[in-house]
C-alpha cells in the first residue's frame, strides 16, 4: 500500500498542522512539542479534564476526538509509537480546569509507563490524575487475564461517556467511575485483512496473502487467534459476534450499543454489509441497540479490515451516550 | 567517590558510546519490536549533553535533569524506564554532592525497584530488569571504584547471555516470544553497554 | 485488495439493506425494485424534490446524501452500473412533492440517458423534471469541451446548494438555476494510487506498479493524464491545485470552498498533509477559505487516491453552503 | 403484414438468441467495457416474453410493453436505447393492429433518429445507431416481407465490418479507441444477432 507523505519524519508533525488548519474552530496545538492538541476553547473553568493520548495513525483516535463532550487534550507520538511522558504531561496541563483529570487511554505498555510517569511530572503542578484503562479487545488475552488485554475501538465509547459526565459537572472520582463503567461493559474484536504501512518503516508491518485474513488481529498488527482463507462476510461477522458475546453475554431486554467499525481501508458499502448481521444477532438475542456506529472512528490508517465493540448500558450509560458532544469526526445530539 | 565531575564524564562518554552503538541497537531492536532502541538512548543522551553546561553540583538535582531529557525526548519504553531509573537514583542522593562507590549496589537495586514498578514487569523476565538485578547483586559488599565497575560490567555482560535462550515476555517483542528465543535482550544489551561507557570499559 | 463480501451479486442489495438497518431515521427503501432510497420522513409538500443516482460504489455519495437540506431520493445501480431508467422514475416519485423535481448528477453517458428516459416515464405522472449535469473533472476534457467532462465530487457541493434552496422554499425554477450556478463553479481534479475491485469483476480494475501513481483518474478508473512514480505529498498536492487554478483562477478577495476528498483507502493523516499546500495556495492567492472539508465525501471503495474540488463563491452560494443539513454522513449547522 | 402472431414469433426467437448469444456478447463488451451487454439483452427478453400472454393486439402498446420490460431490467447504456427505438416505433405504430414490410425501413429510421436524441452520439461513430442507419438505407423502398429481410441482415452485417477498423468514440469503449480499432463494436454486433432472431434466420 502506497502512501501520500513528503517525508517519514515529518508525517506526524505535518499531519497535525494540516488538521488544526483545516479545523481551527475544534483543535489547537498547545505547548511547543508540536504533539499535544487542546481543544480550540478549553473547557469551562471547574470542569474535569480528561486526556487521551498514544501513537499516531489511528485517527480519528485520538487526536479526532477532542471536542465538546469528548476530550480536552491528546499528546500523540510517532505513528504507533507513544508521546513522551513530558507531552503527556503537558496534556494533563492543558486540560486542568482545576478539578483534576482523567486519563483515558488504551492499555499499551509504553502508553501506561509515560502516562504513569506524566502523573509524577504534574503532580508538581498539583493536578490530581486518575486513570482508566481501555482493555477491550478479547482476542487479545483470556477472560481470566482481562487486565492484559489491548485497548482498541472501546475507547471511543469510553472518550463519549467519561466526556459527557465531565460536561454535566461531575468530579473526578464520579467521572473516573462512570468512565471506569464504560471501560468494563465494553468488548471489542478485530480482523485484518491487509497491513498497513508505517511510514517510518516503508514496508507492510505484515504480510498477508491476497486471498487470506487473520481473525482477532490487533490495530498494530499484533498477532490474532487465526490466519485462514478469507470468508464469507456473513461468516465473518457471525464469528466476530461468537467471540464478543461468548465474552460479554446479551439476552433478553438489554440495551447495547454497537459500533461496526473500519480498520482504514475498508469502505462504508462492505461495513452495511456486515451490520445486517450484528442487528440480526442481537436482536435475535432480544436485545435492543442504541444508537448504532457504523464507519470509521479507531482506524490504522490503510489498513483493511474491521472491528466490533459492543457496549452494554444501563440507564446511567444510555443518558451519557446519548449526550450531546462535537467534535470534526462525531457529532451527536 | 562520585561527584559533579565524574558525573560529567560519564555523561560524555555514555553520550559518545550511544551515539557509536545506535545502529547495533537499533538492528537489535528491529528483529523483534520497532528498532528505536539507539535512537531512544542517543536522543536521550543528546539532550543530556545539552545540559552539562549548567549541570548542578546537588548530584539529586543533576540526575533528576538527566532524567527529564529523558522524558522529553523520547516515548520508548527504554527511554521512560532509565528516566524512571534514573529519578529513583536522583531521589537517593538528593541535597548531596557525592557519593561513594559502595553506595552503588543499593543505587542500582533502588533504580531497579522504581523501574520495576513502572513497568509492572516480573524479575526473571528477560529485561533490563535482570541485567540490573545481577549488577546490583555482583557490587553487594564492594566499595573499592574499580572492583565496584569491574562486578557491574560483567554482571551485565553474564546477565545477556544468561537469559539468551529464554523467551520475550514483555514489550513488543512478547509477541514474538518463540523467534525471540535465540536473541539477546535489547534492553540488556544496551545496559552492558551503558555500564561499559559509564565506567570507562567502552 | 481484498473485499468483505457475500456473493457479488448481492453485494448492492445486502450493502442498501444495512444502511437503512443502520440509520432508520434517515433513510428508508423506496418501492420494490430495492434500488431507490428516499427519506425516512419525506420532505414538506411543496417543497421541490431533488433527486440523484448513479452505479453503486461510492458511498456517501450518492446514497449517503439522502437527507434534509440534501437529496430527496437516489436510484442506485450495481457497482459503477447506472440504475436502470424505471429506478430513477421511482426516485423522481418519491422525491416529488407536487412542486417538482431537479435532477442533479454526474455527467456519464449511462446516467444521463436513464435520467432523460426517466423524465419521459414520469410524464404520464405529470411530474415536472428540471436536470443539472455535474462535469466538474477537469482532467477529463479540455476547457472547450467542459460539457464533456465527467462528474466527481463536486456533487457534494450542488446537493448542499441546491438541496438549501429547496428546503428553503425556492421554486423548481429557482433551485436549478442554482445547482447550475454550484454546477458552473466547481472544479476538481483526483489521483489515484490503487485500484479497487467491482465486486463483479473480482480483480482491480486497473493495474498500477506499487511506486507508481496517476494524475487525473476517472473515479472508475477511467485513465488520467500521466502515469508516473509516485511523487511527494507537496508535490502532488501543487499540481492538483495548478490543474484547477488553471481552470478556474482564483485570486485577491475570493471566497472559496476546497474539498480534499479520499477516494477510499487513503487516511486522513494523509488528507491532512495535503491540506497545508491547498491552504497555502489558495490563501497566497490573496482568498480566503470558507468551511473547508476535508475526509471521505465520494469515493470508489477501496481505492487508495485523493481528489480537490475548488467551489468559488458569491453571498448566495455561500449562505446556501453554510445552510444547515443533516443525513448520516454529513451535517452542517 | 407484422401482427400480434408475427411480433409473438419474433419475441420467441429473439428470447432464445440472446440466451445463447449471452456469453459471446459479453465477452466482446468486456474486452472494451463492463461485459453485460449479453445478460443486459437476456433479462430484457425475459421481462418481455413473460408479459407474452397478456400482449394487446394494438402494437403501439405491445411494443411499448417490450421497451418497459428494458427500462425495468437495465440500467446499462444498450437497455436504455434499445427500449427508446422500441417506444419509437410504438408511438409511429400506435393504435394499429398490423403494418406492412414496406413501412420497415421508416420504422428503423425513427427508432435509429430517437436513439441518436437519447444517447446524443454522430452517426458515423461506431455505434448502433450505425447498423439501424445502414438497414433503414438497405430497405428503403423495399415491399416484399422476404427481401425486408434479407436486406436488413445484410446491412447489419456489412455495417460490423465496415465499422471495425474504426476507433470507438463513445461509452466506456471510448477509453479505449487506439485498442478498439481492431475490434467489432459489441452493440453493433447485437443489433446484427438481433435482426437475425427476428428475421428468423439465427
Ligand atoms: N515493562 C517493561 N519492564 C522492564 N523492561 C522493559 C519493559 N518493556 C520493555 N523493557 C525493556 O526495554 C527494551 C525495549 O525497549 P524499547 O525499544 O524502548 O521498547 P519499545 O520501542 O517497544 O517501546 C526491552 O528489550 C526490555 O529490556
Ligand atoms: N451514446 C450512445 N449512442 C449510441 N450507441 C451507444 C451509445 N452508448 C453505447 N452505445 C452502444 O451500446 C454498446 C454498449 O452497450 P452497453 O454494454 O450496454 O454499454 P454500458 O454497459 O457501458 O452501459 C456500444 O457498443 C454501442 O454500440
Ligand atoms: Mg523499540
Ligand atoms: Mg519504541
Ligand atoms: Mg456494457
Ligand atoms: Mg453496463
Amino acid at each position: 500500500m502506497k502512501k501520500i507523505l513528503n517525508t517519514p519524519a515529518d508525517y506526524v508533525d505535518e499531519m497535525l498542522d494540516g488538521l488544526v488548519a483545516a479545523y481551527p474552530e475544534f483543535y489547537r496545538l498547545h505547548g511547543d512539542s508540536h504533539r499535544v492538541v487542546a481543544r480550540a476553547q478549553a473547557g469551562r473553568a471547574g470542569k474535569v479534564g480528561i486526556v487521551s493520548g498514544g501513537g499516531s495513525g489511528h485517527l480519528p483516535i485520538f487526536t479526532g476526538y477532542v471536542g465538546t463532550g469528548l476530550l480536552d487534550a491528546c499528546a500523540i507520538g510517532d505513528v504507533f509509537a507513544s508521546p513522551s511522558s513530558e507531552q503527556m504531561a503537558d496534556a494533563i496541563r492543558a486540560a486542568d480546569q482545576g478539578a483534576g483529570v482523567l486519563r483515558l487511554y488504551g492499555n499499551y505498555g509504553g502508553d501506561v509507563m509515560n502516562f504513569d510517569m506524566a502523573g509524577d511530572l504534574v503532580e508538581f503542578d498539583d493536578i490530581r490524575c486518575t486513570t482508566v484503562l481501555l482493555a477491550d479487545d478479547v482476542a487479545s488475552a483470556a477472560p481470566e487475564e482481562r487486565e492484559k488485554r489491548r485497548g482498541v475501538a472501546g475507547m471511543v465509547y469510553a472518550f463519549k461517556i467519561a466526556g459527557a459526565a465531565a460536561e454535566a459537572g461531575q468530579d473526578l472520582d464520579a467521572v473516573t467511575r462512570v468512565a471506569q463503567k464504560a471501560a468494563d461493559a465494553v468488548r471489542s474484536v478485530g480482523a485484518a485483512l491487509s497491513s498497513c504501512t508505517v511510514p517510518q518503516a516503508g514496508r507492510p508491518t505484515f504480510d498477508i496473502a491476497e486471498d487470506e485474513m487473520e481473525m482477532g488481529m490487533g490495530i498494530h498488527g499484533e498477532p490474532g487467534v487465526w490466519r485462514n482463507k478469507l470468508r464469507p462476510a456473513d461468516a465473518i461477522a457471525g464469528e466476530m459476534m461468537d467471540r464478543l458475546l461468548a465474552d460479554m453475554p446479551v439476552g433478553q431486554g438489554d440495551r447495547v450499543s454497537v459500533l461496526v467499525n473500519s480498520l482504514g481501508a475498508t469502505p462504508p458499502e462492505e461495513l452495511y454489509i456486515l451490520y445486517r448481521v450484528v442487528k440480526a444477532r442481537l436482536e435475535g438475542a432480544g436485545a435492543s441497540i442504541v444508537m448504532p456506529l457504523v464507519g470509521r472512528y479507531a482506524t490504522s490508517m490503510e489498513m483493511a479490515g474491521v472491528s466490533f465493540t459492543l457496549l452494554k448500558l444501563d440507564e446511567e450509560l444510555e443518558g451519557l451516550l446519548r449526550a450531546p458532544c462535537d467534535c470534526a469526526f462525531w457529532r451527536v445530539g | 567517590m562520585i561527584d559533579r565531575a565524574a558525573l560529567l564524564g560519564a555523561i560524555g562518554r555514555l553520550a559518545a558510546a550511544m551515539e557509536r552503538e545506535a545502529p547495533a541497537l537499533n538492528e537489535i531492536d528491529g528483529a523483534l519490536g520497532d528498532g528505536d532502541l539507539g535512537i531512544t538512548m542517543t536522543r536521550g543522551m543528546q539532550a543530556v549533553q545539552q545540559g552539562m553546561a549548567e549541570m548542578p553540583a546537588d548530584l539529586g538535582q543533576a540526575l533528576l535533569r538527566c532524567a527529564q531529557a529523558f522524558t522529553k525526548t523520547s516515548g520508548s519504553s527504554y527511554g521512560t524506564l532509565f528516566a524512571t531509573g534514573l529519578m529513583a537514583v536522583a531521589k537517593a542522593v538528593k541535597g548531596r554532592e557525592s557519593f561513594e562507590a559502595s553506595e552503588v549496589s543499593g543505587l542500582i537495586a533502588a533504580a531497579r525497584d522504581a523501574m520495576q514498578a513502572r513497568g509492572k514487569a516480573e524479575l526473571g523476565g528477560k529485561t533490563v530488569l535482570d541485567s540490573l538485578d545481577a549488577m546490583a547483586k555482583a557490587t553487594a559488599g564492594l566499595s573499592d571504584p574499580a572492583e565496584v565497575a569491574c562486578a557491574a560490567r560483567e554482571a551485565a555482560r553474564e546477565a545477556v547471555e544468561a537469559f539468551r535462550e529464554r523467551p520475550a515476555t514483555v514489550g513488543r517483542a512478547r509477541i514474538f516470544a518463540e523467534k525471540s528465543r535465540t536473541m539477546r535482550d535489547p534492553g540488556m544489551l544496551a545496559m552492558t553497554r551503558i555500564v561499559e561507557a559509564v565506567t570507562g570499559e567502552a
